[in-house]
């Protein structure tokens, strides 16, 4: 185990699959020339030259699409778009293109694709720029979406992604970046489609993903003070979305709350919330509650956007409502 | 638009073939060549009235559009296609699969949504693929088969140097697909990144209704390749042999050094935009006109003038051409429909944990799942 | 009251406003000259002349974001994009444009815009052209989403969304297009963001919208010869959403389940379930249970295809679970 | 690049000095109209660097990009505009608000994210818009300007017939958005419709460190219009006056015409792409050369040599443009931060039934609500 920051892990880690498999390449806007516009790609350029990693107009669309169409052909690429937000305009290739590939033509032929891009609000950015929508994406059969929470997570679930013969979009968080964790040293591969029991608990039930865990288990450490155990699941995949492990710990908790950064409305909690009430129904002492941002544009002053988004405290507070509403006692 | 003097006798031009070969219509030589386009032309021909006649009959589904009128254009390039050449194409697209060399039978097979469908009954009209021929999908989103088709000609160019044996890809788009966004992202990296990729406008003046000169500021589609710094060239789509000799020519280049070209082949729509359009919206004369332009009785005009045909050889050639294409409704009739167990299937390359087999209906969970 | 085809009602409702309105224009691909993919605009070019009815080149991103331009400065556009698929190229500019405009610049312009597009599956079209992705922009604040389920409502949302003031996602489908029903002769106007009891019970709330509500309805007139009472909710805005009436319903019956024509994962259902899980806690019987598409790219064989697709039989089934389950008793 | 010789001794250009106006550099009439450039070019300049500074001192949050290098193409551009003109731009718009009318104060307010700034404090530094002075807006998303501001120009067209006092749009974008998509659409369509709009390109030869020649196939960017038929001129945006002078001719040509055209106006960036970017991939050599393509020294030499300008006006120029400044950043500190009870004032433009106005973490429900 070294510790390494969330950046430094994925730099590295697709450093060390592009010396495995000379098939990977990267392709997006300023990775190489400029170094990305966060840093991932550092160095890459310089170590494995313009073939590899390849500089592209701003034309998300187009090079989403080639990164598609080179992958049919049995190349790896690795695409990497500035922020989610922009992958709006290249969404068509995405659902319409890398989702369908596979299935409209019959299973004659892979997308094997990773498209990474990070989410996440918070950062002044505007209502544009601020967006949690990888919901879009894991809506749709034929994607698979990861989201790592952490460095360990991000190099097992990388190169998982990059091992994968399907294209999976692979969710990174802005106010990730920085995290430092502990990171395993050998080829540690996560499987896509499970999710984590990040910490074991038996009082109420935490549902996050990407960077909303760390919130989760800042909050679970804080309770536990106050003798609650909380149990905290990272979903790491949103599709494949593991149902299994939410519900299990539901039943265990009976009480289970959804933590996310997006929207709440037709966010990725509703889904998380509405299996657990078809699974654990008669298991559960309250109503699953869901904290998630304020249904507005994202504002750029700093008090309204803090005002916008979830945050530790909010969760505590909703998780004691919930706890007192279903007579807990320490 | 070419004049080289080298002659070739075959009718798909091997690789050896496309150093600078090239076909002069007036040259007793090319009969074979000139017959068998002529051929293929009449049997794209029949397969299109027959997929029609299946639309009808409600044997097909969906949306079913037609080579009808492009056929000089679709045989020209596809016969200047080399077997490793990849083809990324339209929805209007069966001529071409059956050109660069599908079987027809299965072709017509996906058209009913069979099981030995060349997309295994998954595509339909729209969406043929074969990963034998290197048809690498017909697409139904309009210019949705560009930034693929850019990036199969970036694998090629990673794994191939320039060469007369290195493959290319030929992209075909219609006329209305230029003013979509995806167009100029494309062909932009393509020249940034120098691709062994020809895309090819068909323009048939029309996109469903709305005319080039109303949808385009600039009509004269082959101009805009200027903006890529890409050669371009417009040409005669009516014509198989002009078609031919362009795109090996073209083709060739886009082998040899590895950059984009584009050609524009002016054509003709015959028909409605789809099986179900009337074409209300076109006028009598525009319609006398566009019959005009029929490259089938233009080329057998020519090879009678030539004495390359009878009356009586055009009467066997299309009694073949209705025989083979008899055979592909057989095909496709006995053809079995792909197996429901097999819904899931085609969704990921893998079996996933955790993915979602439900059909509709179905609950989330079963009882015995869980660990007690 | 006339009985009118959805398409003669979206038709005669277009003409009416655009009669009264000199602002209003139609903008889309093949409206004019061709009279639309669908024929609802059909002889409107006729009448209003080639400046109100304009014919667009193939470019949904431009032409949609045209229209935002256009409302921005006082005109009222409706855009007809001909099928939702084809919205996911014009998604930035619905999304990152249309719905953030007012509130990223301070509330100072308005975006009088109604997007008209039709989605649905089951006519054959293959994965990429068979889809229900309302989801994605019933997910983004700024928008709102209306989904007529019969010609009626048609005429009362279309109305409601031209006089809005703010960008409308008018939802339609290809399996309505030829729907019959009454349409009130008056000037009808329905209020955005308020569901519909479409049909009175009280032992099971089925609730759904646009085309799916037909099979609602249909399933529980059947229901009602085996003394079955369902309560049938036609959603009519999927935002805003009517949380309120939806969960009123449910606090009655005591059981739920949702009908979509969209996949299950992520999508409306869901928010539907978890509202209703939220909401009526303690008055549920049993888990809300949600009927909606396999989880497959939509295959173009019919048998494929329909196996992939929800049905009234599903429908009725899924209800005989739940009644079953919760030991009700005719 | 032209040489009319009408005169005009305003700054702005008014209404009338639309009618084939020219300015000559050479000529005493202009003393004016250059001090007044080079005035609001020093002030510009100022205004950028200090809001650099205030966003090390974490009053700025969010990306910050500035127009440092590019005043000369800003002002000539500006002055060339006629009030009731649209300007639509992208986030590197400080000193367009400015030069088009916006109050300095409040700029400076909205990059503090204060209730005063021109977008409330909902916009920040990329996302200016002032009702007032016709910018309707910064745009944060490469390329996401140009329909809208197209679409202007289509309700431009649909009110007014060309006239000497028709509005017109001016849609602002950098180099490398004309690789995207939009720009293709736009231009098109603009063509197509025949649309009162000028597009500029602001050619500072980098998109954020990717050149020109590595994004576009072709680099000489303005020859894209050729793919539209749109008129288009590149020109040399470091002279404020050349700047000035084409954008009089080609907005007069929009505004009495109605129709699209291009101008590509080449300048440099002096410093990284944001605040934030110490443009480490740039050599020495290359910002060598882009200072000394800094306009600023170089309208000062060229207004010294005319003897328009004295070393001692400099000094005093710069005070009053530092004052300036000054005022700003003084208004944006005491303007307050916006009300947080106001957090969904803005999502639509009116009150809604059943909108969802929960803060994070409040239940769905109260209690109260439902009837019992
Ligand atoms: C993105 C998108 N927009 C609209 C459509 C609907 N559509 C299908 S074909 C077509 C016309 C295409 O015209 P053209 O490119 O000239 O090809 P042709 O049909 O003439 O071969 C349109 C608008 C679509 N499939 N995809
Ligand atoms: C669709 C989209 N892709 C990428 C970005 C990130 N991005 C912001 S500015 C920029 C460079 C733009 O270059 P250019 O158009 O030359 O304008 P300049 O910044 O030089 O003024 C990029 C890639 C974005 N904002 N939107
Ligand atoms: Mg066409
Ligand atoms: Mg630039």
């Amino acid at each position: 185990m070294t510790i390494k920051t969330y950046r430094q892990t994925l730099h590295d880690t697709l450093a060390e699959e592009m010396r495995k498999d000379p098939d990977i390449l990267l392709i997006g806007e300023e990775i190489g020339h400029f170094e990305g516009s966060y840093k991932i790609t550092a160095g890459l350029l310089a170590e494995f030259g313009p073939k590899r990693v390849k500089d592209t107009p701003i034309a998300e669309e187009g090079f989403t699409g080639a990164a598609i169409g080179a992958a049919m052909l049995g190349l790896k690429p690795i695409v990497e778009i500035m922020t989610i937000n922009f992958s709006l305009v290249a969404m068509d290739q995405i659902i319409n293109h890398a989702a369908k590939i596979h299935a409209m033509f019959g299973g004659q032929v892979n997308v094997p694709l990773v498209i990474r891009t990070p989410g996440g609000g918070g950062q002044q950015l505007g209502a544009s720029h601020s967006q949690n929508i990888e919901v879009f994406y894991a809506h749709i059969p034929g994607l698979k979406v990861v989201c790592p929470s952490n460095p360990a997570d991000a190099k097992g679930l990388l190169k998982a992604a990059i091992g994968d013969t399907d294209p999976v979009l692979f969710l990174e968080n802005l106010g990730l970046y920085g995290a430092k964790g502990e990171v395993p040293e050998e080829d540690y591969v996560l499987e896509i489609g499970k999710a984590n029991v990040a910490r074991q608990g038996k009082d109420i039930t935490i549902i996050s993903y990407s960077k909303a865990t760390t919130v989760a288990l800042e909050v679970a450490d804080e309770l536990a003070h106050e003798q609650i155990s909380a149990e905290v699941i990272d979903l790491r995949s949103l599709r494949p979305l593991d149902r299994q492990t939410i519900v299990e710990s539901a039943r265990k908790t009976s009480r289970a709350v959804v933590i996310e950064d997006d929207w709440l409305t037709y966010g990725i909690g509703a889904e998380i919330a509405a299996t657990i009430q078809e699974g654990a129904f008669d298991y559960l002492d309250a109503p699953v509650r869901r904290v998630a941002a304020a249904e507005v544009p994202v504002p750029y002053s700093k008090p309204l956007e803090l005002a916008s988004l979830p945050d530790a405290a909010t969760l505590s507070k909703v998780i004691h409502q919930i706890l007192d509403a279903t007579a807990f006692n320490r | 638009m070419v004049s080289r003097n080298t002659m070739t006798k075959t009718g798909r031009a091997t690789n050896k073939a496309s150093d600078s070969s090239n076909v002069d219509s007036g040259h007793q030589d090319n009969k074979d060549l000139l017959l068998s386009f002529y051929e293929e032309m009449v049997f794209i021909r029949h397969f299109e009235l027959k997929a029609s006649e299946m639309y009808q009959k409600a044997k097909i589904g969906g949306y079913c559009h037609l080579n009808l009128g492009e056929e000089a254009t679709v045989v020209g390039l596809m016969r200047a296609t080399q077997k490793q050449d990849y083809l990324f194409t339209t929805y209007r697209e069966h001529g071409y699969a059956i050109s660069k060399g599908s079987d027809p039978g299965r072709v017509m097979a996906e058209l009913f949504g069979k099981a030995d469908g060349v997309s295994h009954g998954w595509g339909g009209s729209m969406h043929l693929f074969d990963k034998e021929t290197h048809l690498m999908g017909g697409y139904g989103i309009v210019g949705g088969q560009i930034p693929p088709a850019t990036g199969a000609a970036l694998a090629i160019s990673y794994k191939n140097t320039p060469s007369t044996d290195s493959p290319i890809v030929v992209c075909i788009m219609g006329d209305g697909t230029t003013n979509i966004g995806a167009f100029h992202e494309s062909l932009n990296i393509a020249a940034v990144w120098k691709l062994p990729i020809v895309y090819v406008i068909v323009n048939n003046f029309l996109g469903m209704g709305t005319s080039v000169d109303m949808a385009s500021g600039e009509p004269e589609l082959y101009k805009r390749g200027a903006s890529y710094k890409i050669e371009s060239i417009r040409i005669n789509g009516e014509d198989p042999l002009e078609v031919y000799n362009t795109s090996l020519r073209m083709f060739r280049i886009a082998r040899e050094e590895h950059r984009p070209l584009l050609i524009e082949a002016m054509s003709h729509r015959l028909k409605g935009h789809s099986v179900v359009d009337p074409a209300k919206y076109r006028s009598t004369e525009e319609m006398k006109e566009a019959e005009q332009h029929d490259p089938i009785p233009m080329l057998e005009k020519k090879l009678i003038g030539l004495s390359y045909l009878k009356e009586s050889d055009i009467t066997s050639i299309v009694a073949k051409a209705k025989e083979r294409v008899s055979s592909a409704v057989a095909f496709a009739e006995q053809s079995p429909n792909p197996d429901i167990r097999q819904l899931f299937a085609n969704v990921y390359s893998k079996k996933l944990p955790n993915d979602f087999y439900r059909l509709p209906g179905e609950p989330l969970f079963d009882e015995h799942s869980f660990s007690k």
